[in-house]
């Protein structure tokens, strides 16, 4: 069950370098050929590329709240993702500092599946001089009673 | 340019992908970092009550958004949302696609609404997005 | 079975950009904490890296001409994997320009599988001064029988 | 440090990893590149006449080069030879270790010879490697 006392709990802060290779491999896998993803210089990264973020993450102990939620592995699913740039794209080459924290937690009644519990989880971007570049949005939800499966990940 | 393109609503004909098969959904999960084995372990997914791995939904999210910046443009990108609404199986076909739902031509942005559509006729991602031009191009 | 006039055939050339992202992703995958492995500038790779230059290739057409080897699915494998440094082992930040060979091929009897055939295939990397950095020396063997799979790649 | 470590031939206790997982062998393949379905659709690797996804020999080769590095560092390595012997499956643990066969302190160069054993006690995997001392360290 999701444990509202992680509202407001913050992960260790994480850097994550916005790199070439990378932006070519994630851009290949959800077939993305667009010459703007292959520069040799400065390309730019796949809308939702900023998933990315998990391997940046595993370096840093604590820097991903999301656990503290608690939410049930059987009931709890990924509904909603947004990702938000403040400006352009981010580039390879870049150096972005994230941190990421549970942002709200709230609930609604559903006919089929009972209390809904939908938690946000909100990671941003800042650049070297602490201007906000982006923010990835998570939003994850749990059921009272067991659901079909939706989304496993 | 390509806000010309947006402003005249001509969207492009529909990204078919697959079958997918598990070769496309491991590739996904390495590329991304996210290493849940319920999207590459038979003996796993099986005991979780599946048919099969079950498709990662951030990858179909991927190729759906792959549909509008093959289209706009990745550089003007400026907003992305995903609602995941049925799971893609290794086998199933996707075809995705989408359109402008508004223009604000002093902004010099466009909203897209996309969807993905498997070959049984289900809705298995939808989504919104924002391209800005105001920089030009 | 083994195309003999693939001797000498080399692929086209290739750029592979060293990152600290897939130097801590690789290392990680291989169970490497070697904190050089994860250093913020100037990450040190670690020893069999130089295979993420599938990423690379993939980038280019023909730059691995390993295909027109044309080795049998069913009777050949990957019997041996070389790297070689000249001077230090890369680092992240590094660009290197590289390019494969196929470099020697010669045959061997043996009593329990028959004719071997031995493929040698070479890729060098090379710094933007055209300095040798790097080789990567890959043994691939086709039986003439078909014998008990030991290895996969 | 490392140069007198490897010297006086006091190698570590082997490096045990295992059981091996199908995720592990997928978190590999994800940082290699080698997409090869054999290692990772369960479908595809029993129709080519395995009882499970193979390992990869390159990651059952990167923790063995893994045991040596811990040991004496990846910033001296010069050079690493590597010979696949025997696949390695799902839920086989394996065993690296090695030892140092040739010292010589004018080049302050020592190579070390590198096995990878599984629970079997079959030679999985086989390497020498060449670690560099000569700048120091």
């Amino acid at each position: 069950m999701v444990a509202k006392a992680s509202l407001g709990v913050e992960g260790a802060p994480f850097e994550m370098d916005i790199e070439r290779g990378k932006i070519a491999e994630f851009a290949r896998a959800v077939r993305s050929s667009h010459p703007a993803h292959l520069l040799r210089d400065g390309a730019v990264v796949p809308p939702t590329f900023l998933t990315t973020q998990f391997f940046w993450e595993a370096r840093v102990d604590d820097a991903n709240p999301w656990s503290q939620v608690k939410m049930n592995q059987e009931r709890g699913m990924h509904a909603e993702q947004e990702y938000v740039f403040h400006g352009p794209p981010p580039r390879a080459g870049e150096r972005l500092f994230a941190q990421s924290k549970i942002a709200e937690i709230w609930e609604k009644e559903s006919r089929s599946a009972g209390t809904l519990t939908f938690v946000k989880m909100v990671t941003e971007y800042r650049d070297a001089d602490g201007k906000l570049r982006a923010e990835a949005i998570l939003t994850g939800v749990e059921t009272s009673k067991p659901p079909e499966r939706k989304e496993g990940a | 340019m390509s806000f010309d393109k947006a402003i005249a609503g001509q969207e492009p004909g529909p990204l078919v992908i697959g079958p997918f098969t598990r070769t496309d959904i491991v590739r996904y999960q390495g590329a991304s970092g996210d290493m849940n084995p319920v999207h590459h372990d038979e003996v796993f997914a099986k005991k979780s009550g599946f048919p099969a791995p079950l498709g990662v939904g951030m990858f179909t999210a991927g190729c759906m958004t792959t549909w509008a910046t093959d289209w706009l443009g990745p550089e003007h990108v400026q907003r992305t949302r995903i609602r995941f609404k049925k799971p893609v199986f290794p086998g199933v076909t996707v075809s995705f696609a989408g359109k402008v739902i508004a223009r604000d031509e002093s902004a010099r942005t466009v909203e897209v609404e996309l969807w993905g559509t498997d070959d049984a006729g289900d809705a298995v991602v939808q989504g919104w997005m924002t391209f800005d031009f105001s920089a030009g191009a």
